[in-house]
């Protein structure tokens, strides 16, 4: 079964690679710049969105669960670089962003590093590592590569679990030392700026990812996607272009790890588990494999969800209902599970087709007026 | 020397239990393509179904006979859940690999989770025939009777899967629909049937190994299965994909490779050497131990 | 002229935003060879496959197809096929897991008795290589199989499309001939490029142009105007064959 | 406005907010809500049903974190950044540990719930802990060997952290007062216990002290049972929560229990009105029952002011589920009565007799550093 | 140029190709035509490196290139189509022809170029968009492309390559009569001048006279001959293995 490689996801031709046609040609280039700027003074916002948030837009609470939102939204950005643009379904991608959230959190806590160190031996050893396991990984292909990277995810896991030296604190986790972390990123009131963190993660995450898919490299691995013989027989060697998605993914996940070590202050072994790795691949399917923005929907929407449904299941509406309606519901994971099956029906090219779909509606909407104008 | 025995039997207890969960993975794996997260659901079922079936279902009950209806229930009860999900979840998507693949996974999530908001998240004793309890006395080891059950379980269904597949026309349908489902309808074969049947099968695989592994923890929770999935999966990959035999034969590795290095080595290496096997055996034959089902 | 076996009104396929098939409408009679022809890309395999409803999922199909009396286009394609439809795809799409033998096993009909004896016959090749598996097999090899699948059983009508494509003359006359004899029994509608074969085995002619029907008829007709198929086929003197 | 305004403090009659983070669902859920339910019965006892302090009605505010540190810390900010003084409930030691230090970052008071670890005894001036912590489980074990020079002691527990701390606990006090200890250690996911069992027999221990928690646990018995390492040495295991008992199964009648708590452990006024509150009181109520007797008490003394909350709260003594309960200044461990208990029964119908009770000072553990 | 010495590969028992011994000169057009089955695209499998002989070499430019990766090859010169159309379904026309332009002119290990602004690139692709015929289609995907279509796509990426030696696998299965002699041109054109030299399989015994300066007859996996057409067509046992008797 080997040889019938992974599907690819529902074929997307990366943005990148395609001309625009629309009308707001001229402008499009422009919209995420606008996009980072109205993300970027949202903490300035005292909004209040009930049922949204629990609190006003600025309040540390709404920021914090934004900050982990986004970290997530740049996980899910450099998953699809693997995933929805290169065909790569590797089941093990949690192991370099826990390898950044350890990384950080051991280096920091336990051997007493400033952060810019500790960060950046962090995504050196995040990358490297991906760069080693990925060169033996990749000498297999499909189920077998996805199930090669779910087993080194699971040694990290066990790993994590042993608690060698009492590096990792085990089931327990390792909270973060903030003795030594610049005062900036420490308690409440400066939530806020662990919220730009992350907001510089996603945007640096995203330009990487953009800037890759439309760069030669990204050609090729657009290619790779479709068929792999093919480059081979073309005089490029597939491997080494995996190699390097591979890698560059693993370290923008290394990168993530370190941001979201700050933002929880901690390290915990959920980001070891394989489930980490399976809603990754939610994520980007929420939101739209090889699409520029879907992943970074994706990834938003399904952290917050999986937030915000614990205090939906508590809600007094939900505790109001009957029995066999309340308790299901009372549990978040059912509702987050029920709440993805539904888009995989209802939005199979995830959120980012949204808009394509939408549109031969508009248009008949627009059709059956009469014609007027 | 007992201690010899005594780990190699009850490694094979662990292995049986091991193959009686891929089993049913390998063969929806392999014959619908479908890799099934929802697979620990259709476990939980089993168990749950078998559970309740003992304390209220007339006729059946905990001990003798009552037991064995108890059982048969839980596998009856798996295979309808799996059928239903089938018919309900996978079959609109069929021939989209990776969708199914998702659905499954927020099944699992959703599944559990009902399970637990059903009969909440402790783990529940689990009713058994008392001599499941007991050990039997080979050559001086003490060899617990639920591993033995567990060891002809699983020979049982080994037997009846290849019958199935080797000697039934809807093995050839299936392995024919797995590669172009267009083109087995184009032959005047209604291929949606045999792939319900195959979820039915696996739904009643994942069922039994629900209610007997219930049986060999003497206890039932939600989260069961989902913790022995990730063996299974790797059990399923090292016997080679939709190979039932070649899982048999992962599963004897890997349940007497983590019995005997628990034992000899230090305690977590049995795990870590597991999934050491699967590189090893992936990176040298990444097809598995065994070929498809199709030369079992 | 009796009763046409198939007839089609007005088909219209669209994929995607594109409207493949704009009112295709042609009737095949019941018995003989009918041809299906035109350029490259004007739609034949589409034709085919909407008749057996095989429309990929993001498709939409309009108009009318009967059999008989029988309408056919809101049935399941395994029904259409049990009542007797034979397809042969482009692709040939052989199960390249199963072995040649499988392959034939699977065609088989509940309640009907194969013809294994007849296929075998034709394609001795098949009998030989029962045991290899499909996929290994050369493309004229896999060719044969397909057909051999589908004249296991009895059918009242065959869809074919380029049995020849990528075939070895020597193979092509093989094929061609099989066809003959097979159309003395069932009638088939055929789409085919090479022209000799067309020549050799077609009575009707039904040729497509852009998604609609641009010319039907005699096919020998067809062939003696030199004029009309370069025009409506592109056909110059220089492929004979 | 600017970045971050955070919402301030009432005024005097204002009610004072109480945010509890803890375990509605996930693998944890049934801690979660005996701790709840324990909660709204001491809050209940401590105001004597006016659920007020003085004229200050206490809101409590509750929060699920499925058993998810991210997700505690998440709930933490949103109360902290609120304006919430006092927050609480950490089921799990890993949310525990981590939501420890956002408290002392931000100066707020944190009053840890069921989570055992002993790591949040001395964690921060501002953290509190309302349950008791694995070192007093290990104290009470030892009490079952009386004088231990000279006896060989196995410990049996789980790889990570909770076997490793249980491990040293025991290395420390049994271990310090005479005995060799030794330990047989195995990986939290094993299915399959039988060669454990057998190295343990192998090992001839005068007690066997077993540190497991989880799923697997009724496993690890039938297969301790069945190698008769049960039979052949006397075992000590923490008592789990009341649904636990059924899957002891024979082996139940077997081991000695250490205990924190379980119905009938006790008999005093607390314990009375709690029960009277939540019918069967199980392991986890009287850790929320404390908890509330302690924030009432800091309300109490401290009003808005979590300095003087602080000091309100150190070295207290009061009259818990569990009987007289003393709060160590130095270090904010729990000095609380243990029990040793024996389970008898069949079927699904257990019950706990208490052997022996050890008072606060007799299971104290060792003074820590105060780390924050 | 190429050459191949005593290539062989065994199935088990079967020698699917069987002791191969085959010269091709720089310059020359050499056709392979043979029965179905007989092992033409396998022989194209083994020189292109997707499969590896059991035994014999493969020789390029006198070096032995029996051990290197197809990629390799690709870059020592070699190019090849395929008898099933494989092109890159997902993106579109213009991108598969400059995807393999790329290719040939190194530069796609560079993750921080914008790959549409290399407009040397672009023209060498519409370029040989142009020659092929399929310049209008540019912006349709290639997963769309009527049979016929991709055939030309499938030629303009090789075309893309400037290889030296191409392999040439059935072009001309499935496209239409009428951009037959279309195609026959392009490829007659690529051969004529640079001293290119192609080897191709194809059943259109029309297109093989007109192009092929020598013509491979391959039978049951064995080099049955080769030789000028004239004596390759007047030969009985090519006469009876392969071509059959004219309908
Ligand atoms: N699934 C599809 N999506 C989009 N376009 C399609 C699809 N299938 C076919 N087409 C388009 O429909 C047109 C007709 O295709 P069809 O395969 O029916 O042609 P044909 O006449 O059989 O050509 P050929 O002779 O090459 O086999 C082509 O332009 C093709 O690109
Ligand atoms: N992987 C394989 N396993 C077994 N047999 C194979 C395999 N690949 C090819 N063959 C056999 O090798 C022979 C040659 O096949 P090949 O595809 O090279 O033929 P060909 O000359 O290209 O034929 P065609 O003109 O029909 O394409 C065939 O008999 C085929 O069945
Ligand atoms: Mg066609
Ligand atoms: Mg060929």
């Amino acid at each position: 079964m080997t040889n019938s490689v992974v599907e690819a996801p529902p074929a997307q031709v990366p943005d990148e690679l395609t001309p625009g046609h629309s009308r707001w040609h001229g402008l499009r280039p422009y919209a995420p710049l606008a996009a980072l700027v109205v993300a970027a003074i949202v903490p300035y916002s005292t909004l209040n969105l009930p049922g949204v948030f629990e609190g006003p837009l600025n309040s540390p609470g709404t920021l914090q669960l934004l900050a982990v939102c986004l970290v997530f939204g740049g996980l899910a950005a450099g998953y699809d670089l693997l995933f929805g643009r290169t065909g790569m379904l590797s089941f093990g991608h949690a192991l370099y962003f826990a390898a950044g959230v350890y990384g950080t959190d051991v280096l920091i806590t336990r051997a007493g590093l400033p952060l810019w160190q500790a960060a950046l031996l962090t995504v050196t050893g995040g990358t490297i590592l991906a760069a080693l396991l990925g060169a033996v990984a990749l000498r297999t292909v499909g189920i077998a590569f996805a199930m090669v990277t779910l087993a080194f995810a699971q040694v990290g896991a066990i790993l994590v679990a042993r608690d060698f030296g009492g590096l990792t604190g085990g089931e327990e986790g390792l909270p973060l030392d903030v003795a030594g972390l610049p005062s900036a990123l420490v308690g409440v009131a400066n939530t806020v700026n662990l919220y730009w963190l992350a907001l510089a993660y996603l945007a640096l995450v995203v330009f990487v990812v953009h800037r890759v898919s439309g760069s030669p490299t990204g050609r090729v691995l657009a290619g790779l996607r479709d068929d792999e013989r093919r480059i081979g027989v073309l005089g490029l060697d597939p491997y080494r272009f995996k190699l390097v998605a591979f890698t560059l993914a693993g370290g923008l996940a290394s990168a993530g790890g370190v941001v979201y070590c700050l933002v929880v202050s901690g390290a915990s072994p959920h980001v070891t588990s394989s489930e980490l790795t399976l809603s990754l691949l939610v994520m980007v399917v929420l939101g739209g494999p090889g699409t520029r923005w879907g992943p970074v929907l994706g990834g938003i929407l399904y952290m917050y969800l999986d937030h915000r449904l614990t205090a939906f299941g508590t809600s007094d509406v939900v505790n109001s209902l009957p029995a066999f309606l309340s308790h299901p519901l009372s549990q978040p994971l059912f509702v987050l599970g029920t709440v993805f099956i539904l888009a995989v029906y209802f939005f199979p090219g995830g959120l980012a087709s949204l808009r394509s779909r939408l549109h031969p509606l508009l248009v008949a909407l627009r059709r059956s007026r009469p014609s007027r104008s | 020397m007992s201690t010899v025995i005594l780990l190699a039997l009850t490694g094979l207890g662990l292995a049986a239990l091991y193959f009686l969960v891929a089993s049913g993975l390998s063969l929806v794996f392999g014959l619908a393509d479908v890799l099934n997260f929802a697979h620990g659901l259709f476990l939980g079922v089993g168990a749950y179904a078998t559970w309740w079936a003992a304390g209220n279902l007339p006729g059946a009950g905990p001990s003798g006979f009552g037991f064995v209806v108890a059982v048969a229930f839980g596998v009856l009860a798996g295979a309808v859940v799996a059928v239903l999900v089938e018919l309900v979840l996978i079959r609109p998507l069929y021939s989209r690999t990776i969708e199914q693949v998702l659905v499954t996974v927020g099944l699992s999530l959703a599944g559990v989770a009902l399970l637990q908001a059903t009969w909440g998240a402790d783990a529940r004793p689990f009713p058994r025939p008392a001599w499941t309890r007991e050990v039997t006395s080979v050559l001086g080891a003490n060899v617990p009777n639920a591993g033995l059950l567990l060891i002809i379980a699983a020979v049982l269904v080994l037997g009846g899967l290849l019958a199935f597949l080797r000697f039934t026309r809807y093995g050839l349908i299936i392995r024919a629909g797995v590669e172009n489902r267009e083109m087995v309808t184009a032959l005047g074969i209604d291929v949606r049937k045999a792939f319900t049947l195959v979820f039915a099968i696996g739904g009643a695989a994942a069922a039994l190994a629900g209610a007997l592994g219930g049986v060999y923890f003497g206890t039932v929770s939600p989260g069961q299965g989902g913790s022995l999935l990730i063996f299974a999966f790797i059990v399923v990959v090292i016997g080679g994909m939709g190979s039932v035999v070649g899982s048999a034969y992962a599963a004897v590795a890997v349940g007497l490779l983590q019995q005997f290095v628990n034992y000899y080595g230090t305690s977590g290496l049995g795990d870590l050497c597991v999934v050491g096997l699967l590189a090893v055996v992936l990176l040298l034959r990444p097809q598995g131990l065994a070929g498809k089902v199709a030369h079992a | 002229m009796t009763e046409p076996v198939l007839s089609v009104e007005n088909l219209s396929v669209r994929i995607v935003g594109l409207h493949i098939l704009q009112g295709v409408s042609f009737e095949v009679a019941s018995a003989g060879v009918t041809v299906l022809l035109g350029r490259n890309g004007v739609g034949k395999t589409t034709t085919l496959r909407a008749i057996v409803g095989l429309t990929p999922r993001n498709g939409e199909v309009r108009g009318t197809v009967r059999m008989g009396a029988r309408s056919l286009l809101a049935r399941p394609t395994h029904r259409l096929v049990r009542d007797g439809l034979g397809y042969v795809p482009e692709d040939r799409c052989v199960f390249a897991g199963l072995t040649v033998a499988e392959n034939l096993r699977l065609a088989e009909r509940r309640g009907t008795a194969p013809a294994y004896d007849k296929v075998f016959a034709l394609f001795p090749e098949l009998d030989r290589r029962g045991r290899q598996r499909a996929g290994s097999l050369s493309g004229g090899q896999q060719q044969m199989l397909a057909i051999g699948r589908v004249l296991l059983n009895d059918n009242r009508l065959l869809l074919v499309d380029e049995p020849t494509k990528g075939l070895a003359p020597k193979v092509v006359t093989e094929v061609a001939e099989v066809l003959e004899r097979v159309a003395e029994s069932v009638p088939v509608l055929l789409v085919e490029q090479n022209l000799a074969v067309v020549r050799r085995l077609a009575h009707d002619a039904v040729v497509l142009s852009a998604g609609r029907v641009a010319w039907t008829g005699n096919a020998q007709d067809l062939l003696l105007e030199t004029a009309l198929t370069k025009s409506l086929l592109g056909v110059g003197s220089e492929v004979k064959a | 406005g600017s970045p971050q305004d955070t919402a301030s403090g009432g005024g005097d009659a204002a009610p004072v907010k109480v945010g509890l983070v803890y375990s509605q669902s996930g693998p944890l859920a049934s801690y979660g809500k005996q701790y709840i339910e324990g909660f709204k019965a001491g809050l209940d006892y401590a105001t004597k049903g006016t659920g007020k302090v003085g004229d200050r009605k206490i809101e409590l505010t509750e929060v699920d974190d499925a058993g998810d540190p991210a997700k505690a810390v998440s709930a933490a900010k949103d109360l902290i950044g609120k304006g919430y003084k006092i927050i609480g409930g950490s089921s799990s030691s890993g949310v525990a540990l981590q939501v420890a230090p956002i408290a002392a970052q931000n100066k707020v008071l944190n009053i840890s719930g069921a989570a055992a670890t002993d790591a949040i005894t001395g964690a921060n001036r501002y953290t509190f802990r309302s349950g008791r912590q694995s070192y007093q489980d290990v104290v009470t074990a030892k009490s079952f060997i009386g004088d231990a020079t000279g006896k060989k002691v196995v410990v049996f527990a789980q790889e990570g952290a909770f076997g490793d701390a249980n491990e040293a606990a025991v290395k420390a006090v049994i271990g310090g007062a005479g005995a060799t200890v030794s330990s047989v250690r195995a990986p939290a996911s094993a299915t399959e216990f039988t060669p454990f069992a057998s190295q343990i027999k192998n090992a001839k221990p005068d007690l066997l002290f077993v540190a497991w928690a989880g799923t697997t646990a009724p496993t690890m018995w039938q297969n301790l049972d069945q190698q008769g390492v049960l039979a052949s040495t006397q075992v000590v295991t923490g008592l789990d929560l009341r649904a636990s008992w059924p899957t002891f199964g024979a082996a139940g009648s077997k081991i000695s229990f250490l205990s924190h708590y379980f119905e009938g452990a006790s008999d005093n006024e607390a314990a009375k009105a709690l029960k009277a509150k939540v019918g069967t009181i199980d392991l986890f109520h009287p850790d929320g029952f404390a908890g509330a007797q302690m924030v009432v008490r800091a309300v109490q003394e401290g009003g808005d002011d979590v300095e003087k909350m602080i000091k309100a709260l150190e070295g207290w003594q009061f009259d818990g589920v569990k009987g007289q309960m003393t709060i160590r200044p130095e270090d904010h461990a729990l000095l609380q009565p243990m029990y040793q208990a024996k389970l008898s029964g069949s079927g699904t119908e257990y019950t706990a007799t208490a052997q022996k009770t050890l008072t606060g000072d007799e299971t104290a553990p060792p003074v820590t550093q105060m780390k924050g | 140029m190429l050459a191949t010495r005593g290539l062989t590969w065994r199935i088990g028992e079967v020698a699917i190709v069987d002791s191969v011994y085959l010269d091709l000169a720089p310059g020359e057009f050499l056709g392979v035509i043979g029965p179905n089955g007989a092992g033409k695209t396998s022989l194209f499998n083994l020189i292109t490196g997707l499969r590896r002989p059991t035994e014999g070499r493969v020789l390029l430019d006198g070096e032995d290139v029996t051990a290197l990766p197809p990629h390799r090859r690709a870059r020592l010169g070699l190019g090849r189509t395929f008898q099933a159309s494989s092109v890159f379904g997902s993106l579109t026309v213009r991108e598969n022809v400059r995807l393999a332009v790329q290719a040939h002119r190194g530069g796609s290990m560079k993750l921080w170029r914008r790959a549409a602004a290399d407009r040397e690139v672009a023209a060498a692709a519409d370029a040989a968009l142009d020659r092929v015929g399929l310049a209008h289609r540019g912006t349709a995907l290639a997963g769309t492309l009527a049979h016929g279509e991709k055939r030309k796509l499938e030629i303009a990426l090789l075309l893309a390559g400037e290889p030296r030696v191409m392999l040439l696998d059935e072009p001309m299965a499935g496209v239409s009569a009428e951009d037959v002699p279309e195609l026959v041109a392009v490829i007659k054109s690529l051969t004529g001048d640079s001293g290119r030299s192609v080897l191709m399989v194809e059943h259109h015994m029309d297109v093989i006279l007109e192009l092929a300066d020598r013509i491979a007859v391959m039978h049951h996996g064995a080099l049955l001959a080769c030789d000028t057409p004239d004596t390759v067509m007047a030969n009985a046992t090519v006469q009876e293995a392969y071509l059959g008797e004219a309908l």
